[in-house]
């Protein structure tokens, strides 16, 4: 009888039982890459206000303290937005004739809070409390990155829930004097170097830190209802 | 191509009709002890094996019953999608459970089906390790019939969820949570048994296939059959090499689905005995399922086979040997169900437990005890029929005690997962459980889809293994290996020069 | 066919134009008989073509084990230990915490998983393995254009004598084939 | 603070109506993604820009209320859920929309955001004020607890109080002035009401009468006090369906308790434990009075129809309404040993109590119920005298409440005189009569006689829509007032929110009627009206004190009338007989769940299991297992009422304990015009209720109606303990025998930690949490209940869903009864999650959403759930909750400013529990890190715990021994419900101990 299939067709096959397993593992490599781009968790990209804020000028350039307008930041677990009379109490007397300036005066005028674009979305089910972070030797940079450098904010982390469980489970890596928590210069103090020449010494005095404020266990720092309720 | 749309087919049927009838009324073959000896009708070779089997794939036409039987269950598969769309709109609320009875019907007939895809690899693998040779005739059947019915019952456990569409977290893998499944729960072991099960059915299902598409590939002229069977079959040409890691592999398989065919059922059952509720928490459950699913397995292969071999003329395949010792299995198993039944009613009295003790009783004589009366009926008392060899041999007998046993071994499941729940602990958490329209919508779609399945399968593949039934051509009777007429499939070659024609 | 063709030449001799010499045979009985004269007269490149599985026909040509089951145990014992592990790394090591008050290394519930997945990877290797050796699937092979080769699944048995066995002899190999080894049908297989 | 707390809800009243319920599923979808959980409060500020809420505040009802309009079982309601939810699904596949920030433009400053507040205010109930502290998340009131300081309160609150919240964002309250139910305004009704006043100044206000509830506000006793001086001949009428009056009018005085000085009580068809104005701090005296062990007093209770005081008491008497006058004239005799035959088993009854009584002198106690008759009261007090009980348990005085003539009679006069077509112009400051007069007034018929009725009040109810005027009531966290608690403490109101709608208070609308106008707002009327003599900053100061505490100190309430008491023997009121003729009588109690009916509206109170009979969303003919042997009815059947010509259909609900021949009907269902929820739900008993039966009659006529049934939501089934001992109960000599009578060792509960197969590797060594809970002192009130719904974002899911069985409450209080069915002994046991160290549940979640914490909470991480129900299966106390469908109402923005920000919102196919109020156990953590110190002991109060009224719930850290909660458990009552499963319950609970009467044959 004849062939039913012509040679051709087992180099076909091979490619076939090759070429199918890679292009699934690419597939799901893929999926991987996006999930961790930034397009998929939102870094990185500055988020446009109906005020062009910039932090860079207002933190960066005159070093006006972060608990100036986010007041809430010590004390609740919101740091807070300001109210437009904060802004107010400057821009009365400064710069009151610029248009970009407009909204703020007409929100006081009109009594309408003014609708910020939020730039940190944490999901609904995640309680996080800036007041114990702040007071335990976190700063905002270990969240919110450099924004005495940013004109308009963007998301510095990815906000995954392994991002936050690296600092729950090794707050050594990430703490610093609380001193320094709203500092905008902030760095870690492994990567301190007043803190030490070497990793191990930097790590030694974190470490120490961890003890002195009493931080607790990661075994408690990575339970469920630590951030979930 | 003529020779395949010419009459051997019916005259087989004739043939086989004829002796199968024979067999019905007794008069066939008999071993020393009075059994049906025969594993095959007489006169068949490999060839008319090959015709016969092939045909029903291979022939256009086909039966009304094969219709029939095909409408009725593509319109519940559809009761089935439209149920389940309904679900995902609303809720599982749709469905009678509450708190207590958290679980209802979903988790009975994910039980319920499990236990009959059991069926299909204890027969193809634990038969064949102790050299059953008539399950030859059957176990590509039911091997298929195992697929289908673990996929039903696979649906459930995915369906009963509160928010279906995170279904996969229960899957182990890297994500952005940083978190894994809880490897200690019975679901997530449910989850591995299940997925492994199938795929491994799956995998001994293929392997059985391949030499007997590589037969349709041979046996059709037509082009796009041979390509397409071609590709199913691999390329296969029956080379000695090939044969040889070929039956070692299939061998193998049957070494590792045999304990994995075991285990299934435990691990199910362990989502009950891991509990500790009274009812669920005991230690003779993984035996007591296992029996309970090959019982159910069986019964359903018999309510579906009687029919098909009726249907489509196989009497000569599928034997009154086969039936017998199926009936046989049946009964066996069926004694040690009925042995479970009475151990949980002894050691919830020997217990002492009260919380035991009240279980037992509430179960025969609560609110839901009609249905352990009728549990009793129908899974103890009917298939003592099969004790008769009458019953055993004669098909509607079989058809109808069969027909009790699924019955029964859905109602054992209702028993288990309902009653159980309905009263445990706390009195004031007490309630009853009534399904709603949509747990019986649910169901009925399940078992339609399996039926679709299964009508497909039989429309496009080998229903019975050539290769396997070959072997058992030798014991077909005293005929010579090759037939005594050459049968028409093959005119063709015949005109070949040097053709052999014996 | 053609004449000019003539044992053991260049490029385009039948060694290289042909595949074999393939005989059909009417029962395993007649085909193992006669491969195991083949073997015995020397031949040892040569195949059989059988519609059911044939006791004993890879040993007479000269065959020994199979690998298989080797593959098989690598296959589970994988499985078993990779399921293992990974439970162990995921419950104790990687997020360790508390479930029902039971130990983090909580072995005899690891049990399970492990079992299923043993039993997974040594079937999905045995399958792989098996295809693997016998270089399916490849659809396209020379022994298919031999004449009535499509019986070889239905109820003919087959041997075939390759050309690249040392003893194939275009008239020889035949002549061995049909006369001493009653085949009938014997033809050549063209590559 | 007054200034901020008035001045903080600018923002949010600003955004307060909800939004029209839309089936523009776009929006949904966009708001579900984006609003819910702790930032949903922004985004009511974005919903108030929106033109449909400002066409849609005058709009009588939300846009879509047809969708809406099956109400309670809310199957509508369930569809546009559904329909929401699938499509939040979707949305979940696609990327987050941009979220907004919504800050304050003028921030008050002492408000953080995200740091809750606490303001003292009060609600009155019948008129008496109950003192509350209302937390406030950025201006939005959330829940309501009892002020500790305040006399009537003492940390406690009543469903009532509790449930308020609810009905301040109840989207049925009707939100403009309605003339003859069009939309009007305040202006036009000011113009309409002018001249009719000029009218009746004409002619004196002959023509004027003004119909209120029960009051108890200097400042409106007052501004009425002005009001009649202007009108000399305007009558004033007060009308509570349900009160004190039967104690005061021609009675004795009204008797002020004090049960801690009681070693013996009797009850005579009194239920001081729920339905006293005084009950919260009588519970607490008397739990305090029930401690096991030497002095522990004893209860003695005759009642008609199981009461939660029937239900603690160590002797109770099932005796006919009626038949307790005579009882009490039985009393009477053994007191003047006059001759007369009373029934025997009660005569022994009363023997063996007045023997107890004069026992104890001056330590007994005799309280008479609101529903009996004054002789009964008189007699009560003469018993009382006889002991030596006036003066240290009792004390007796004029009623708080200042009152013309404050009874049914007040209505009927009134009533008489609209018949009469002598009022012209009818002023009405709450109440119902249309729905809940006694029903041979006709009020409603009266009604059509008046030429302008205006009605003031929070609904639209049966009344109003008859009225020519609807005014909306301010709520009265919308607003200022004043009211005098039962003890006469002044009590301050104070405003959490500005008016969600155009509603005023009835100071206002008082003003109008005296000046014309309504110039003044309630605050400056009622801060005038304290300033009194005062002048400038000192003023200010007792001003200040007085809002920030709520109150201020009492002024002594004046001794009641004493002549009346003596001479108490009349001829026993004919009822007495009731029982011997075989007639039945009728009893009528204010409903456990919605009172008058007044909340009928009100979800979560609708919604609440009542105590004993666990019904839920109905009322039901209560009757006597015998009588239900006699008439073959069973629960469900359908039975017609017919009591003085009028009658009713009612269901029939079988109750264990029920005097043989009475028939209870609670009061506050069968309304026809009280909201969505509250339509149609249940039995008018005001339909059979008449003056002078208005707390029971005999005569009445049972006829069961064949061929109907009347499905009842209950929800707990099962009231028998099937002989298991999950709850136990010994007597106070058993205790004195064995103090450890409750736990069982037999059983092995409580097994040592190492016989496991594992090595126990789980150590607790910071804190770890765990509960006591006190069965001898827990009274069933329900108060934990609402307390855990309010707190914990709880929904109701309706009547239907309730009879599936999927009510959602995280606390249940489990109802038993044991012994002899026609009197049995009634059960209450509180059943929240156990936290059990070795979690059944925990083990077979797949996705391990449910843990164990290092503190021994038990955890369920919603967020992880993926809804198997497992581990509801395999927890042995069935605790677990499971949102079969999408249950709360993500749609109303009312109902969505009422959720605490602190607790997720649980969406469709989650499992939910009881979490020990982990949100406030993390408050208070991070509080403490802060400040670097433990925990104090006590600074944690679960929401059940902190309003328990008998302080029968303790929480706090097993760890430290010196804990409340530690003491507690180390007590020989304690024992853990099924510990022998050793699933190691937090949870535990110390047995009952009761005090039977050696001497009495109960």
């Amino acid at each position: 009888m004849a062939q039913i299939f012509p040679a051709g067709s087992n180099a076909v096959v091979r490619a076939v039982i090759v070429g199918g397993p890679l292009a699934l593992c690419a597939l799901v490599g893929s999926l991987y890459a996006i999930e961790w781009s930034p397009w998929a968790t939102r870094q990185y990209a500055p988020i446009s206000q109906p005020v062009p804020f910039s932090h860079k000028h207002h933190v960066g350039q005159l070093g006006i303290d972060c608990r100036y307008c986010h007041q809430g930041v010590e004390k609740s677990a919101y740091a807070g937005i300001p109210p437009t009379e904060t802004c107010m109490t400057c821009h009365s007397q400064l710069y009151t004739d610029q248009a970009m300036l407009a909204p703020v005066r007409q929100s006081l005028a009109e009594n309408r809070p003014i609708a910020w674009n939020k730039v940190h979305d944490l999901p609904d089910f995640v309680y996080f409390n800036h007041s114990i972070h702040v007071n335990k030797g976190m700063g905002c940079t270990s969240c919110h990155g450099r924004e005495n450098q940013m004109q308009l904010v963007w998301q510095d982390q990815t906000l995954y829930m392994s991002w936050c469980l690296q600092c729950h489970r090794h707050p050594e890596n990430f703490i610093a004097d609380k001193s320094q928590a709203v500092n905008p210069q902030r760095v870690a103090a492994v990567d301190d170097p007043a803190k030490g020449a070497t990793h191990e010494e930097r790590i030694t005095y974190a470490r120490q830190l961890v003890k002195d404020y009493h931080i607790l266990s990661s075994g408690v720092l990575t339970d469920c209802s630590t951030c979930h309720r | 191509m003529p020779g395949l749309t010419q009459p051997p087919p019916t005259d087989a049927v004739q043939k086989n009709g004829a002796n199968g009838s024979h067999g019905a009324n007794g008069h066939g073959p008999r071993s020393p002890l009075g059994y049906p000896d025969r594993m095959m009708g007489p006169g068949e070779t490999h060839a008319s094996v090959a015709a016969k089997i092939g045909d029903i794939v291979l022939d256009g036409k086909h039966p009304k019953g094969w219709w029939v039987g095909f409408a009725a269950a593509f319109s519940l598969m559809m009761v089935f999608l439209f149920s389940i769309t309904y679900l995902f709109y609303k809720g599982v609320g749709i469905w009678g459970i509450n708190i207590p009875v958290a679980w209802g019907f979903a988790i009975v007939n994910f039980v319920w089906w499990i236990g009959i895809g059991h069926a299909g690899t204890f027969i193809s693998a634990i038969l064949l390790l102790v050299f059953q040779k008539w399950r030859n005739s059957i176990n590509r059947f039911t091997e298929a019939m195992t697929l289908f019915a673990v996929s039903c019952a696979g649906t459930f456990p995915l369906l009963h969820l509160g928010r279906q569409w995170v279904f996969y977290w229960i899957v182990p893998y890297p994500n952005t949570m940083g978190l894994w499944p809880n490897f200690r729960s019975p679901l997530v072991w449910d989850f591995f048994a299940v997925s492994t099960y199938f795929t491994v059915s799956l995998l001994f299902w293929y392997v059985g296939l391949i030499p007997d598409l590589a037969t349709l590939r041979d046996c059709t002229t037509v082009r796009w059959k041979q390509i397409l069977f071609g590709i199913g079959a691999l390329g296969w040409r029956g080379s000695a090499v090939h044969w040889q890691r070929y039956k070692i592999t299939y061998l193998l398989l049957a070494g590792l689905a045999a304990p994995l065919v075991l285990s299934v059922h435990s691990v199910v059952s362990f989502d009950f005995s891991v509990a500790i509720l009274p009812g669920w928490h005991s230690t003779i459950f993984p035996p007591f399922f296992v029996a309970g699913a090959i019982y159910s397995g069986f019964a359903m292969v018999l309510n579906i086979i009687i029919p098909v071999r009726k249907i489509y003329g196989l009497q000569s395949y599928i034997t009154e040997r086969t039936l017998n010792n199926m009936a046989n299995i049946m009964l066996v198993v069926g004694l040690i169900v009925a042995y479970g039944y009475a151990t949980e009613a002894f050691f919830a009295w020997f217990s002492g437990d009260q919380y035991e003790r009240f279980q037992a009783f509430n179960r025969a004589f609560g609110p839901y005890g009609w249905s352990y009366w009728l549990l009793i009926l129908t899974n103890v008392l009917v298939p003592q029929a099969l004790w008769s060899r009458t019953v055993r041999t004669t098909p509607w007998m079989l058809f109808i005690v069969a027909l009790f046993i699924n019955v029964g071994m859905w109602l054992e499941r209702f028993v288990i997962v309902i009653v159980s729940l309905h009263r445990d602990f706390t009195p004031s958490a007490w309630r009853m459980y009534y399904p709603t329209f949509w747990d019986y919508a649910t169901f009925a779609g399940t078992i339609g889809l399996f039926f679709t399945l299964l009508l497909l399968f039989i429309r496009f593949l080998p229903m019975i293994s050539i290769t396997e039934v070959r072997e058992l051509v030798a014991e077909g009777g005293s005929q010579p290996i090759a037939g005594p007429a050459m049968p028409p499939m093959f005119a063709r070659l015949a005109d070949r020069p040097g053709g052999n024609v014996p | 066919m053609n004449p000019a063709l003539d044992n053991d030449l260049g490029p385009d001799s039948p060694r290289q134009l042909l595949h074999g010499h393939v005989a059909a045979f009417d029962t395993p009985e007649e085909l193992v008989a006669a491969t195991q004269k083949a073997y015995a007269a020397g031949y040892r490149r040569m195949d059989a073509y059988t519609p059911i599985p044939v006791d004993g026909l890879a040993q007479a040509m000269g065959r020994g084990k199979t690998v298989m089951p080797l593959i098989v145990l690598l296959g589970g014992i994988v499985g078993g230990t990779s399921g293992y592990f990974m439970q162990w790394y995921s419950m104790t090591v990687d997020y360790p915490y508390n479930v029902g008050g039971r130990p983090f290394h909580s072995w005899p519930m690891f049990i399970p998983v492990t079992f299923e997945l043993t039993v997974l990877l040594a079937a999905i290797s045995g399958v792989v393995g098996m295809l693997y050796l016998n270089g399916l699937p490849r659809l396209h092979h020379p022994i298919f254009q031999a004449p009535g080769i499509e019986r070889a699944t239905v109820d003919q048995f087959f041997l075939c004598i390759e050309t690249t066995d040392p003893m194939w002899h275009r008239d020889g190999t035949r002549t061995f084939l049909e006369k001493e080894l009653k085949g009938h049908d014997v033809a050549e297989v063209e590559r | 603070m007054s200034d901020h707390s008035a001045g903080t809800p600018c923002h949010c009243g600003a955004s307060g109506p909800c939004q029209p319920p839309r089936l523009d599923l776009a929006a949904l979808r966009a708001r579900l993604a984006s609003e819910s959980g702790p930032q949903y409060w922004r985004s009511l500020e974005a919903a108030a820009e929106t033109p449909e809420f400002q066409q849609w505040l005058h709009r009588e009802y939300p846009a879509g209320a047809s969708e809406w309009a099956d109400g309670p079982n809310r199957r509508e309601f369930l569809k546009i859920m559904a329909a929401s939810i699938g499509l939040a699904g979707l949305a979940a596949c696609t990327r987050q929309p941009q979220e907004k920030m919504l800050p304050y433009v003028k921030q008050p400053e002492d408000l953080v955001q995200g740091i809750q507040m606490q303001y003292a205010t009060a609600m009155t109930l019948g008129g008496y004020a109950t003192g509350l502290l209302v937390e406030s998340h950025e201006g939005r009131p959330t829940k309501i607890e009892g002020n500790p300081d305040h006399p009537m309160s003492l940390g406690a609150a009543s469903v009532f109080h509790q449930a308020s919240v609810l009905e301040l964002y109840d989207p049925d309250r009707t939100h403009t002035v309605l003339r003859a139910g069009e939309t009007s305004s305040w202006e036009e009704f000011l113009a309409d009401l002018v001249p009719a006043l000029h009218e009746q100044i004409a002619k004196g206000g002959a023509g004027l009468r003004l119909l209120t509830e029960n009051i108890t506000s200097p400042t409106l006793l007052a501004q009425i006090g002005e009001l009649l001086k202007k009108f000399p001949q305007a009558k004033w009428h007060q009308y509570e369906p349900w009160g004190q009056e039967a104690a005061s009018q021609d009675g004795p005085g009204v008797p002020h308790y004090d049960f801690s000085k009681a070693k013996v009580i009797v009850a005579l068809d009194s239920d001081f434990l729920s339905t006293h104005p005084a009950s919260l701090a009588y519970a607490r005296q008397f739990a305090r009075g029930r401690a096991a062990g030497e002095g522990m007093s004893r209860l003695y209770v005759a009642e008609p129809t199981p009461t939660i005081t029937g239900s603690m008491a160590d002797h109770r008497l099932a005796c006919g309404a009626g038949d307790l006058a005579q009882l009490a004239t039985w009393f009477g005799f053994v007191v003047d040993n006059r001759e007369r035959t009373p029934r025997q088993e009660t005569a022994a009854w009363v023997t063996a109590v007045f023997a107890d009584l004069s026992a104890n002198k001056g330590a007994g106690l005799v309280l008479a119920g609101e529903g009996q008759p004054p002789l009964v009261h008189r007699i009560a007090r003469r018993i009382n005298e006889e002991c030596g009980n006036v003066g240290s348990t009792v004390t007796y005085h004029a009623p708080t409440a200042a009152s013309p003539d404050l009874s049914a009679s007040s209505l009927a006069a009134l009533a008489d005189a609209m018949h009469a077509g002598q009022v012209e112009l009818l002023v009405q400051i709450g109440g119902n009569p249309a729905y809940n007069a006694p029903a041979d007034l006709d009020f409603a018929g009266a009604m059509g006689k008046v030429k302008r009725h205006i009605h003031h009040g929070l609904f639209y109810n049966e009344t109003a829509q008859r009225c020519q005027w609807h005014l909306p009531l301010a709520h009265y966290l919308e607003s200022w007032g004043d009211a005098l608690a039962f003890d006469g403490t002044p009590s301050i109101i104070q405003p959490l929110i500005e008016p969600l709608y155009e509603g005023r208070t009835a100071y206002q609308l008082l003003d109008a009627l005296i000046f014309e106008q309504t110039a003044r707002s309630a605050y400056d009327i009622v801060r005038r009206h304290w300033e009194g003599a005062q002048e400038g900053m000192e003023a200010e100061k007792t001003w200040r004190k007085m809002v920030h505490n709520g109150f201020a100190p009492p002024a002594p309430v004046p001794g009641g009338d004493v002549s009346t008491a003596v001479n108490a023997m009349g001829a026993p009121v004919g009822s007495g007989q009731a029982a011997e003729t075989g007639e039945y009588e009728i009893v009528f109690k204010p409903d456990p769940a919605v009172w008058d009916g007044r909340f009928s509206n009100n979800g979560w109170l609708q919604e609440l299991p009542k105590p004993i009979t666990k019904l839920t969303w109905d009322n039901a003919a209560l009757v006597s297992p015998e009588l239900a042997h006699r008439m073959g009815l069973n629960n469900e059947d359908v039975v017609e009422l017919t009591f003085k010509g009028r009658s009713v259909h009612a269901p029939v609900w079988i109750m264990p304990g029920q005097a043989e021949n009475s028939v209870t009907l609670h009061l506050g269902y069968g309304r026809t015009a009280a909201g969505r929820v509250g339509n149609g739900q249940g039995v008018n008993a005001y339909a059979l209720r008449t003056s002078d039966a208005m707390g029971f009659g005999s005569g009445l006529q049972i006829k069961k109606v064949e061929g109907v049934t009347w499905r009842l939501a209950a929800s707990q089934d099962h009231h028998t303990l099937a002989g298991r001992d999950v709850y136990r109960a010994g007597t106070l000599e058993e205790y004195r025998k064995d103090p450890a009578f409750a736990p069982d060792g037999s059983k092995g509960e409580d097994p040592a930690r190492d016989e496991t197969l594992y090595p126990p590797d789980h150590t607790y060594p910071g804190y770890a949490w765990g509960m006591s809970i006190d069965l001898n002192t827990c009274i069933g009130c329900n108060a934990c209940v609402v307390a855990c719904q309010s707190e914990n974002n709880i929904p109701i899911v309706g009547k239907g869903e309730v009879i599936n069985g999927r009510e959602m409450h995280w606390i249940r209080v489990d109802g038993y009864f044991r012994g002899d069915m026609d009197n049995p002994e009634m059960y209450h046991q509180p059943v929240p999650c156990m936290h059990c160290e070795n979690a059944p549940c925990e083990v077979v979640c797949p996705v391990a959403a449910t843990v164990h914490s290092p503190e021994g909470l038990n955890e369920q991480v919603y967020n992880r759930c993926i809804g198997t129900r497992y581990c509801s299966n395999n927890c042995p106390y069935k605790v677990r909750r499971f949102n079969f469908f999408q249950w709360p109402d993500n749609t109303t923005l009312t109902f969505k400013m009422q959720r605490n920000p602190d607790v997720s919102v649980r969406s469709r196919g989650i499992m939910e529990k009881c979490t020990y109020c982990v949100q406030r156990i993390n408050e208070a953590k991070i509080t403490s890190q802060k400040e670097d110190r433990k925990v104090f002991d006590g600074e944690i109060k679960t929401a059940c715990q902190q309003t328990c009224p008998t302080e029968a719930i303790v929480f706090g850290d097993i760890n430290d021994p010196n804990s409340r909660v530690s003491r507690l458990k180390k007590q020989p009552r304690n024992y853990g419900m099924l510990a022998e499963l050793n699933t190691r319950p937090r949870t535990t609970y110390l047995a009952r101990v009761t005090n039977p009467n050696p001497e009495a044959a109960s």
